[in-house]
């Protein structure tokens, strides 16, 4: 396709060895005396003691809290649609398929 | 244009049966009887498709000690065999889930069983 | 506001329903010519008398091999569902 | 489990429905009915044992997955017809004309002739196998289920 | 019977059906379209002799179909590879697997029949099949309550569908798609047939504002299972396709039909993604990308339609649209696949869905991290990843057709990263959870599964060009050229 003209597998593999190659220097520039389970591991909070995994954790309803704010007009009527009602998935079948037959009839007259 | 039957009054009570089957699915909240609506869906289908084959004054296409005549068509008819036989299917398996539902939800409304929302 | 959406979706959906039925051949005078084929032909081709039986069986035989699956999986589904728990021990 | 009376006039009427659904399924290729008419007759006498007798009554002669083999084996019957002609065609009638079934009857109305119709009358057979172990089967354990229920609460 | 010797047939019988769709797909690449007429003195005798309509059964596999057998058939190898350490905790197995090879045979018998009766027959027999499978795990009620509405749904879909049959049986006496093909007029019953037809396969493939049974039904059924049923969904999309291209052709109006399907599809792809964030249960979550992604097929190939009556513009861009509208359709199979198993992997570890329970699965559960960003990157059209070529074709030609479509699209790609990156951060990564102290990775044929769909998805990233020349391109022409499939069939009458 023209679109894909350009594509060069070549290109991917160097670009990811690349990556892989940036990514071991910064690892071999960092601490070379690290070991595990001593004092080096436990999170540094000025001395107080951090709070456990529970809340330091952010859960998944806190993600994009605002977006959903901002779009509130958008998603109350929305998710209010999704009533999990097997007679309401038949009306809307029954409503697309008379607004497609009026739609073709509507155009066959024109 | 309808010689002998006016209007195609066959036809007419397929669409009717069909209008009264979705009017049956989309208004009733108990399960049991939107298994029913399907169940008349179905059987207004089986009946389109009966009718379809119908000729004027035909007789069944069987040639065992036939009387003379035109025949009816006999594809229809086994379309018809086809489909009764899959309603059949689906009513039964609809019926099974339906009684799990009930043991446990213990109702069979399809607003009160109903767990997944949104 | 709701109930208005859905009786003029389902009266629109009925009324092209009705049109179907008067737009169709009258009824009496089907179309026929696969199924004339068949009459004059499945005692020659056949030999069964029961035309339907033929086309079950015989010119429509693939539908049939599928309707015995359709009945199959139902059968398996409903077994299937009803089956025994695995008893705890 | 209902009355004696019930039960009796079961036991009486269950034959007729038996022999009858096995003459439809038979005569399929010559009289209207078949393979799937002949077995919805049959499984409709298996309901009436389970409407008199009570289904567990019944479940203890008839095993769902002696009837889930039943079918299974019906199916296998209607592909292994079905491969039979893979020779020429799959699904080819290759019966006609042979000494087995192989009648070709005379051209329009006839008395009708049991040995004609090449693999049609097998095929009914097994679908009518089929259908009965299947119906029945779904019956059975749909019956059992709900009498299970009725237990529970 | 042992387990064991099940399993190993199950496996054996799916990749032997593996085996031959590939030699079958070479031969019609290399020879045109395939026909077999069922039950006849030939199987090339499509029309008895001296007669003038056929009037039996006749498989029709041409490179579209083939196309759709072989996404078929490797989505069901790998679910079955991945199901078979899910069922050691579940009793009733045997026919478990019974229904998934029904499954399979249903979607093949959909996507190899020329005959219209015979695809509802089958289209019955996924669903049916599908359904049983959803309810499962009898033990859940939200379980059995999806597989209620899948089996409700579709055979009230399916019923329209045998309705729509009827009246071009009565209007032309023939069900051969080919041979009504060649003598449809688009009388206003044709339109009343085609509307029902339309909306019965949408409803089946998930389009918004009929995509509600979606959610419910992809996020309860079992482990393995799920790509499986979206396939089935696919195969639905294939069979409107079918309607559109080959049954009516460019007898309708393809202008009116083409817009109505991009308007779908556009409709599909903005409110599948943004209820998609939404969600908090992590399968839900990929249910309504599903959705989403079903509606980038629906633009591109709408647009091709929406072009079809005029051969330059659908030379210039609408066939390039059409090309990456079917190659979305395989590597939405693969790598959507792909996601549902890894959700399935958190569930069958962790015993939720629940997104607001997990965190930390990074340090448990290695593989499946790495599985999941590989499927997330390709989903949200991340170079290099093969989600990125097909969006892109589809991104360039529709923008020659109408721009405020592609700028949608972009921007529903956009979200539909931002989603995964909340799943991601959600599930896998923050600390370790002491909850989840001794959570250990899946078992192996599950690995084996999910890792058979990324090889795959990275041989696709890396020669996205070779796929399109070798099977996208041949199935788009299949459905462009009708007069292609009519004189198989009609052999040039």
């Amino acid at each position: 396709m023209a679109s894909l003209a350009f594509w060069n597998p070549i290109a991917c593999i160097i670009a990811f060895v690349v990556l892989v190659a940036i990514i071991y220097l910064f690892r071999s520039r960092g601490q070379k005396k690290y070991k595990k389970g001593t004092a080096q591991t436990q999170i540094f909070l000025s001395g107080e003691k951090p709070p456990d995994a529970e809340q330091r954790h952010i859960r998944a309803h806190n993600i994009y809290w605002g977006f959903f704010q901002a779009l509130k007009r958008y998603y109350d009527p929305t998710i209010k649609a999704h009533t999990g009602i097997i007679n309401d998935y038949i009306i809307w079948f029954i409503a697309l398929a008379a607004a497609i037959a009026v739609i073709l009839f509507i155009v066959g007259l024109i | 244009m309808t010689q002998g039957i006016p209007f195609n009054i066959p036809f007419l009570a397929v669409a009717v049966m069909i209008g009264i089957a979705f009017y049956i699915i989309i208004s009733q909240r108990n399960l049991i009887k939107l298994v029913m609506g399907l169940s008349i869906l179905a059987s207004g289908v089986n009946l389109f498709l009966i009718t379809l084959g119908y000729r004027k004054g035909g007789v069944a296409p069987i040639y065992t000690h036939t009387p003379a005549g035109i025949m009816v068509l006999p594809i229809p008819q086994a379309l018809t065999l086809t489909s009764i036989v899959i309603a059949v299917a689906c009513l039964a398996l609809m019926l099974s889930m339906i009684i799990h539902i009930y043991r446990h939800t213990g109702s069979t409304d399809s607003e009160k069983s109903r767990i997944m929302k949104g | 506001m709701r109930k208005i959406a859905i009786t003029v979706s389902l009266s629109i959906f009925i009324g092209f329903l009705i049109a179907t039925a008067f737009l169709i051949h009258p009824f009496g005078y089907p179309p026929s010519e696969m199924d004339d084929y068949i009459i004059e032909n499945t005692q020659s081709e056949t030999g069964a008398n029961s035309a339907v039986t033929a086309v079950v069986f015989d010119y429509r035989g693939y539908d049939t091999l599928g309707e015995a699956t359709i009945l199959f999986a139902a059968v398996t589904g409903v077994v299937m569902l009803f089956r025994r728990k695995k008893r705890e021990n | 489990m209902m009355s004696k009376i019930v039960r009796t006039m079961a036991s009486l009427l269950i034959l007729f429905a038996l022999i009858y659904g096995l003459y439809i399924i038979m005569h399929g290729h010559l009289t209207p009915g078949g393979g799937f008419q002949g077995g919805a007759v049959f499984a409709s006498g298996v309901a009436l044992l389970i409407v008199a007798f009570g289904s567990d009554n019944v479940h203890k002669s008839l095993k769902e997955h002696h009837l889930s083999i039943l079918e299974s084996s019906g199916a296998l019957i209607f592909i292994g017809l079905a491969f039979g002609g893979i020779a020429t065609v799959f699904f080819y009638n290759f019966l006609v004309g042979s000494s087995l079934f192989g009648h070709i009857p005379p051209p329009g109305s006839n008395p009708g002739d049991i040995w004609t119709a090449g693999v049609i009358p097998f095929m009914n057979i097994a679908v009518g196998l089929k259908v009965l172990a299947g119906l029945s089967a779904i019956l059975l354990v749909m019956a059992l289920a709900t009498t299970l229920m009725e237990v529970e609460e | 019977m042992s387990e064991k010797a099940r399993d190993i047939f199950v496996i054996a019988t799916l990749v032997f059906v593996e085996f031959l769709v590939i030699i079958l797909a070479r031969d019609i690449y290399l020879n045109g379209l395939h026909i077999y007429t069922l039950g006849a003195s030939s199987p090339n005798l499509t029309i008895p002799e001296n007669y003038i309509v056929p009037v039996r059964i006749i498989l029709e596999v041409d490179s579209m179909s083939i196309f759709m057998a072989i996404i078929t058939a490797t989505v069901s190898l790998a679910a079955a590879i991945y199901s078979l350490s899910f069922m050691k905790e579940e009793t009733g197995g045997d026919r478990f697997y019974t229904l998934l090879l029904l499954l399979a045979a249903g979607m093949f018998g959909m996507e190899l029949t020329g005959d219209l009766f015979n695809l509802f027959v089958f289209l019955e027999i996924a669903s049916i099949a599908g359904a049983a499978l959803t309810a499962f795990r009898t033990r859940f009620a939200d379980a059995v309550e999806g597989g209620l509405k899948y089996i409700v749904i579709s055979s009230a879909a399916a019923l329209m569908v045998l309705f729509a049959i009827g009246i071009l049986y009565a209007q032309y006496n023939l069900l051969n798609i080919g041979a009504l093909a060649q003598v449809i007029q688009y009388t206003m019953l044709d339109k009343i047939a085609l509307a029902l037809l339309a909306t019965a396969f949408t409803m089946k493939l998930a389009g918004v504002p009929m995509h509600m049974w979606a959610p419910d039904t992809y996020s309860v059924a079992p482990a393995g299972t799920t790509p499986m049923i979206y396939i089935a969904s696919q195969a639905c999309l294939y069979g409107l396709f079918r309607t559109c291209f080959t049954l009516y052709g460019v007898t309708l109006n393809t202008a009116t039909i083409g817009w109505i399907v991009i308007i779908i599809g556009v409709l599909s792809m903005f409110v599948g993604v943004t209820m998609a964030v939404h969600q908090s249960d992590v399968k839900r979550l990929m249910a309504y990308h599903a959705i989403s992604q079903s509606g980038y097929m629906l633009l591109g190939v709408g647009v091709g339609l929406a072009v079809l009556g005029n051969p330059e513009a659908l030379a210039s861009y609408g066939r390039e649209a059409m090309s990456g509208g079917i190659f979305h359709i395989i590597n939405n199979a693969l790598y959507k696949g792909l996601l549902f198993l890894t959700a399935e992997a958190l569930f069958f570890r962790l015993g939720t869905r629940d997104l607001n329970k997990m965190g930390g699965m990074c340090r448990n559960m290695k593989y499946t991290s790495i599985f999941f960003i590989i499927g997330a990157l390709a989903i949200s059209g991340i170079p290099p990843f093969n989600g990125f070529t097909s969006k892109l074709m589809i991104y360039e030609s529709v923008y020659r057709f109408n721009p405020i479509l592609s700028v949608i699209a972009m921007l529903v790609s956009i979200i539909t990263l931002a989603s995964f990156t909340k799943a991601f951060q959600a599930a896998f990564t923050g600390p370790a959870l002491p909850q989840y102290k001794d959570v250990k990775e899946v078992p192996k044929p599950m690995l084996i599964g999910m890792g058979i769909l990324t090889i795959i998805i990275i041989f696709f990233s890396l020669f996205p060009g070779l796929i399109v020349s070798s099977i996208v391109n041949p199935a788009t022409d299949a459905l462009i050229n009708q007069a292609t499939y009519i004189n198989a069939v009609m052999g040039g009458l």
